[in-house]
């Protein structure tokens, strides 16, 4: 962006030094007398996990004992999302391709990796139940694959419509939503998994929560990224 | 079935808002409003619900999410306060739906307002609901994101530069909360309030969290001197969002202050914190209401106006920390002032927002001859004003009667003088509004366009809507007063008391 | 000192250089960045805390809070990203005051 | 209920309802807001003679006309008693006949739903004032009142309107601060107050706090004595004369500067009772008062536009009140309760005049009243009757006063009054006399002989008849000032219940 960008006056970085260094010593006080030896709520976690329908006590914490965080994530995603769509201009702009002519190689090998990201996003969704994975990390991966087509020029596959992003964007959203509800008619709280069902109803919403999440990544990307044209436009005037 | 309906208000109090916010998204440009309209009023007879259950029950309600009872799982608790807050989300959200179905008229350039919306409807409703400190920073972070988004959407210059300056202080505000968060479950190995409120002990670590929490907190409310980005924020958003953020979005994190100081801990657990807080408060009052008096855009008075009233919130702290028996009438004055000054507030902004887009400007020097024009608009702006200068019969007064009693009954008289020195300087502000709105007529005197059509009654009436519901506060009052006391530090119990 | 104190205290020191940077430097995207740095310190003290329990396996509430946490973290600093890139190409400046003015962000009354 | 408690309700709430349904028939329906306005006044009227009704019944210690609402522990009740009943009816009654007058007088003037609507309200604050049961609901009304003015008073919207209202509201509002102060502070000393005959402190509390309640009693008089114009400040009051002539009439002689005096007879007699005398703080307002009858006759002499020389006449006038209430002897309350009704009835009678003089012949100063006598027999008439009275010549009401108040003040052992009472008459005789002479015996400006009609010049009857009444009201309560009923005896009947 802006070549020259003047700093603050002394007087300010001054100031923020002896804030920060306030702020500093405050830290290390509290850091310091942090007790060694409390466990926390491990041991209430070890204790439940057997009804949590995962194995993994990251997972379990994150998609049952406390899966309305989650929820509201996903939720915070999908918002910062529709905030970014709302100010990025048209639709349109936002799935032109980033790169028109793209590089030869990097295009032949964005197409050989793809596939390989899209199944290493499958065994993270898978691996989450019992070891350090899950959807966020499935969904990061796949949604690596989405950006490494975008900047090989296949940022538009031919199905996404305009309707059809927004339904990428939210499904996984929406499912979860439905699933947390839906669980209310059987009795329960809501998010209150049915005996026996916990394992299958989290793989559905780690599921959908994968699509989504790539589906938002690549959104952001390609929403936030400069048309190709923008970009060497500017680089004429650097010259 | 009523019964198992009943049972699951309080997440339906969430879920209501949280379910439309995407299918309005889905929805697109046109049917969007609809599924606002229809999930916002719902949600006002959920919040009523929710408010009789909770005046029923007389003590507070938990809602163990997954059926995880605390302290693994997230519990979401309705006692009076939350219930109140609730009531006036609801209420106020449902004015603004409705006066934003006219207001933005453009429906295409405005086709993601509707969800943004929904979210930040929803957001408040799960934060006024939330019982654990974690998932309270989750719903904060769901009220900043939807809060900025809407105060961008316009897209104009001046809009994208304040929402990046509330953006920058938000994001700031949470990170400082959420380090707040770490340090209290590393010293208490909880997250929920109830447990947390249990076994707090006056400990460096929690001591220090408490601090930091109240520094990001502060900086979300806008309290004097972190008040830089709520003027241009406010002011430049569009005015149903302008009304919401100063009516809500501001009391949110002024909500898990008034949790964490006056339901987890107490004012003293920090020793001069509620005196600082309450110094800032009072000088927030004198700057916000001085900034007022100098602004010439009415937008920006009003946004001023806001960082005036978010002053009397804090009185709250050090009053309840002194007032000893009479903690009740402080710790109600803050509530009552947070329900009362969103009715009021949002109104005024309402009504702003009827003059902009109806006159295309909002000078204050060109406001001449306003009553004249837009009887409707400049009634619903004054019976504001009344409350925002603590006069009777307004909610505003009721807050002031509790503050001056609070404050002479603890012998802390200055805080009276504050109180009412800010209701002057208030009456100061309204009148440079409404004083040119009763000057003669005079063609060159008033820059209001004699061609300029009709507003839509809705966006006039629900201003005035609010505006008469501020003012009725001060007189039918007492239910809410009533409501706001189930299972609060008001019904005479302070759980933490330092040693 | 303990492994959780070097965590803890290095999450302590990220957080007090994210945020001198936050204040000091103008540069829209520099905030942005300071602001992530400063996320970084603060998930770095609750994996601190995780470790201390003297068991194999770390206490896993406050690895999901900071799985949790990122997540936030990256939607709302991809939605700042997004406004302070729309804010350049509207107004060719990637700062919130002309330059000549830039004062630290709580000082300037907007 | 009662038909006692619903003239009680009806009283408060039918002026607030008026106000509505004329805001809400708005500026084009001119004949339906008229009809609308009338029968609310007529309305308003009846209930508070029927308030007046249920007070006499109850006189004797029997059960109130009450009614009230909840709020915290501070309550907003309303109850028909002996002396609220007497602001009540003055403020009601008047109001009819001002509202007949104002419709007549505003014909040709843009704005009237605006105008009459926060009239209504003005109306109802009044009479919420005067049937107030305890300090906070009057503290409620009082501080409607000032806000419903001040639309009022810059009704035309000229800029020496606005630099009125602006003056106005730089005494009313902090006025009202300090008002605010003083109640809070007296219901956290002594708990709800409800307004009884004869004091309703504490019994004690004068002991204990005698400083405390000494400052209450400052800030409740600061805040009071702004709209009763105590000297100095009554600064607002000539300045408000910007007002349309209905305004001036009904709120800047009656009801808006009564409820200020009413203020203060409440609070010194029916808060503080004895106590105040025993605080010593009676005889620096009786002081006061006095103080402000000779300033505001002094000051009156000195003006030459009529209606701010009516208005230092008010401000003089308005103290012979508080100066009776503070006296505290029988005979000087019953002096300054009657004064109440007599100096409304007059004052409003020559201000209706001075409005109907400036539409009519454009006369706006006392020097340009010559001869006016011969165009307006009728309401130059009425204006003496009314200036007579208020010096105090028999049988018109003032004397009544008057020789209440001077055989009151005997009793009190305050016999410098009676200086005072004389130094007034004599200026009050000497700032209404050249007018009345100037009227009757001096001849007409010569510009009104060329006029198209050089003759008679009286105003529309709907102007005419309303000051017609008011003077005759004003002579009937002096003429029959020892009939049963009449303001005076009602007077000494509160009197005699409050100095008990």
């Amino acid at each position: 962006m802006a070549s020259v960008m003047p700093k603050s006056p002394r007087s300010v970085r001054l100031a923020a030094a002896a804030l920060c260094a306030g702020f500093g010593a405050l830290l290390v006080r509290a850091v310091l007398a942090i007790p060694e030896d409390h466990p926390g709520l491990a041991p209430v976690v070890a204790e439940r996990i057997a009804e949590s329908g995962v194995e993994h006590a990251v997972t379990a914490v994150l998609l049952n004992f406390r899966s309305y965080d989650t929820l509201l994530e996903i939720a915070v995603l999908v918002l910062a999302t529709i905030g970014v769509l709302s100010i990025a201009g048209s639709h349109s702009s936002v799935w032109a391709p980033v790169a028109e002519e793209a590089d030869p190689v990097l295009s032949a090998l964005a197409r050989l990796l793809a596939p390989f990201m899209v199944l290493a996003s499958g065994y993270l969704l898978w691996a989450g139940e019992h070891a350090p994975g899950g959807a966020f990390q499935a969904g990061s991966v796949l949604g690596a694959a989405g950006v490494l087509l975008a900047l090989s020029g296949y940022a538009r596959p031919a199905w996404v419509s305009r309707f059809g992003l927004r339904v990428v964007i939210s499904v996984g959203l929406i499912v979860f939503l439905a699933i947390a509800v839906g669980v209310m008619f059987l009795g329960g709280a809501l998010l209150e998994y049915p005996d026996g069902y916990a394992k299958a109803l989290v793989l559905i919403v780690e599921t959908w929560l994968t699509v989504s999440i790539g589906a938002i990544l690549v959104s952001l990307f390609i929403a936030s990224a400069s048309p190709i044209e923008e970009l060497r436009a500017r680089a004429g005037d650097g010259r | 079935m009523a019964e198992a309906l009943l049972a699951h208000m309080p997440a339906l109090a969430v879920v209501v808002p949280l379910v439309a916010a995407p299918i309005a998204f889905l929805a697109g440009a046109r049917w969007g409003r609809p599924v606002a309209l229809v999930a916002s009023a719902l949600s006002v007879p959920v919040a009523f619900a929710l408010a009789w259950l909770v005046s029923a029950e007389g003590e507070k309600l938990r809602y163990q999410i997954g059926g995880w009872e605390a302290p693994l799982g997230i519990g979401l608790v309705v006692d009076g306060l939350s219930a109140t807050m609730l009531l006036v989300t609801a209420v106020v959200g449902f004015a603004v739906t409705v006066y934003s179905l006219g207001y933005f008229a453009d429906k295409e350039r405005y086709r993601f307002f509707w969800a943004l919306w929904l979210f930040l409807l929803a957001s408040m409703a799960a934060l006024f609901l939330s019982a654990d400190v974690f998932n309270l920073y989750v719903c904060l972070e769901l009220v900043s994101v939807s809060a900025v988004a809407l105060v961008g959407l316009s897209g104009q210059r001046d809009a994208l530069v304040a929402a990046m300056r509330y953006m920058l202080a938000a994001i700031l505000g949470s990170i400082f909360y959420l380090l707040g968060v770490a340090l209290l479950y590393g010293a208490f190995g909880v997250l929920d309030l109830a447990h947390l409120a249990a076994v707090l002990g006056p400990d460096v670590t929690g001591q220090a969290a408490f601090a930091l929490i109240t520094v990001g907190l502060v900086l979300k409310t806008a309290l004097f001197p972190a008040h830089f980005w709520l003027p241009p924020a406010h002011a430049n958003a569009p005015s149903p969002v302008s009304a919401v953020l100063s009516a809500l979005v501001v009391k949110g994190s002024f909500y898990i202050l008034l949790r964490l100081w006056t339901d987890v801990g107490d004012p003293s657990y920090v020793p001069g914190m509620g005196t600082l807080l309450g110094v800032l408060g009072a000088m927030a009052i004198v700057w916000g209401s001085v900034q007022a008096l100098l602004q010439e855009r009415l937008k920006m008075l009003v946004a001023y106006s806001t960082v005036a009233q978010i002053g009397y919130l804090f009185l709250l702290f050090p009053l309840v920390e002194i007032a000893g028996s009479h903690v009740v009438d402080a710790w109600s004055a803050g509530v009552f002032h947070a329900v009362s000054h969103a009715l009021a507030k949002s109104a005024m902004f309402l009504a702003a927002g009827a003059v902009l887009s109806r006159f295309g400007h909002d000078r204050i020097d060109g406001l001449g001859g306003l009553s004249r024009r837009a009887p409707v608009t400049t009634m619903a702006f004054g019976l504001s004003g009344i409350t925002m200068m603590g006069l009777p019969p307004s909610g505003g007064f009721v807050v002031k009667w509790l503050y001056i009693t609070a404050a002479i009954e603890s012998g802390a008289w200055w805080w009276a003088i504050v109180v009412l020195a800010g209701g002057l300087l208030a009456a100061g502000y309204v009148a440079r509004v409404v004083v040119p709105g009763f000057a003669k007529a005079r063609d060159d005197a008033s820059d209001l366009d004699v061609d300029a059509g009709r507003l839509p009654r809705r966006m006039e009436f629900a201003a005035l809507a609010l505006a008469l519901a501020a003012l009725a506060l001060g007189v039918l009052g007492q239910p809410v007063l009533d409501l706001m006391a189930v299972g609060s530090p008001a019904s005479g119990v302070i759980p933490w008391t330092g040693q | 000192m303990s492994q959780t104190d070097i965590y803890t205290l290095a999450g302590a020191a990220l957080f007090v250089i994210g945020l001198y940077g936050l204040i000091t430097r103008p540069h829209l995207i520099h905030k942005i960045l300071a602001l992530n740095i400063m996320s970084g310190g603060v998930f770095l003290v609750f994996v601190g805390i995780a470790r201390r329990v003297m068991s194999p396996d770390p206490d896993p509430l406050p690895h999901a809070m900071v799985l949790t946490g990122i997540v936030v973290t990256v939607s709302s600093t991809a939605y700042a990203l997004a406004l302070a890139k729309r804010i350049y190409s509207e107004t060719g400046m990637a700062a919130l005051d002309a330059p000549d003015v830039i004062e630290e962000p709580e000082a300037s009354s907007g | 209920m009662d038909w006692a408690v619903i003239a009680l309700l009806a009283a408060v709430a039918l002026p607030f309802a008026t106000a509505a349904a004329i805001f809400a028939l708005g500026e084009a329906r001119t004949t339906a807001r008229s009809a609308v306005n009338v029968v609310g006044a007529a309305g308003t009227a009846v209930a508070v003679l029927a308030c007046a009704a249920s007070a006499w019944q109850g006189r004797a210690g029997g059960p109130l006309a009450s009614a009230g609402i909840g709020l915290l522990d501070i309550g907003f009740g309303f109850e028909a008693d002996m002396l609220g009943a007497v602001f009540a009816v003055v403020a009601g009654v008047l109001w009819l006949v001002t509202t007949v007058y104002a419709i007549a007088y505003m014909s040709h003037s843009p704005d009237r739903a605006r105008f009459f609507g926060f009239f209504s309200i003005c109306v109802g604050s009044a009479i919420g004032i005067a049937l107030s049961e305890n300090l906070i609901t009057f503290f409620v009304f009082y501080e409607m009142l000032t806000l419903a003015t001040y639309p009022l008073v810059v009704h035309s919207g000229t800029p020496a309107a606005l630099r009125g209202g602006r003056t106005y509201l730089m005494y009313a509002l902090p006025a009202g601060a300090a008002l605010a102060l003083g109640v809070v502070w007296l219901h956290v000393l002594a708990g709800p107050v409800s307004f009884v005959p004869g004091g309703a402190l504490p019994l004690g509390l004068a002991a204990t706090h005698p400083v405390q309640l000494t400052a209450i009693f400052a800030l409740l008089m600061l805040g009071l004595g702004v709209k009763a114009a105590l000297f100095p400040l009554h600064g607002w009051l000539p300045a408000a004369m910007v007002a349309p002539a209905p305004v001036s009439s009904l709120l800047h002689a009656v009801a808006v500067v009564k409820a200020g005096v009413f203020g203060i007879a409440r609070v010194v007699l029916e808060v503080y009772g004895p106590d105040a005398a025993l605080l010593g703080l009676t005889l620096p307002l009786a002081a006061l008062a006095a103080f402000t009858i000779v300033f505001g006759s002094v000051r009156a002499l000195a003006q030459d536009d009529l209606k701010k020389r009516l208005a230092f006449s008010t401000v003089a006038q308005l103290s012979y009140i508080v100066l009776g209430v503070a006296l505290a002897s029988p005979l000087a309350i019953a002096a300054g309760i009657a004064h109440l009704a007599h100096h409304a009835a007059l004052k409003i009678t020559m201000f209706f005049t001075a409005g109907v003089v400036a539409e009519e012949v454009g006369a706006y100063r006392v020097s340009e009243l010559d001869g006016l006598g011969r165009r307006m027999p009728v309401t130059m008439a009425a204006f003496s009757v009314a200036a007579l009275g208020i010096v105090g010549i028999p049988p018109a009401a003032g004397f009544a006063s008057k020789w209440l108040l001077g055989t009151g003040a005997l009793d009190a052992g305050a016999g410098w009054v009676v200086a005072v009472l004389a130094a007034s008459t004599l200026l009050n005789a000497a700032y209404f006399f050249p007018i009345i002479h100037r009227a009757w015996f001096r001849a007409p400006r010569a510009e009104w002989a060329t006029g198209p009609d050089p003759g008679r010049a009286e105003a529309d009857l709907r102007m005419v008849v309303p000051l017609v009444l008011t003077a005759l009201a004003g002579l009937a309560m002096g003429v029959l000032a020892g009939a049963a009923l009449s303001p005076a005896r009602w007077a000494l009947f509160v009197a005699v219940m409050e100095a008990m």
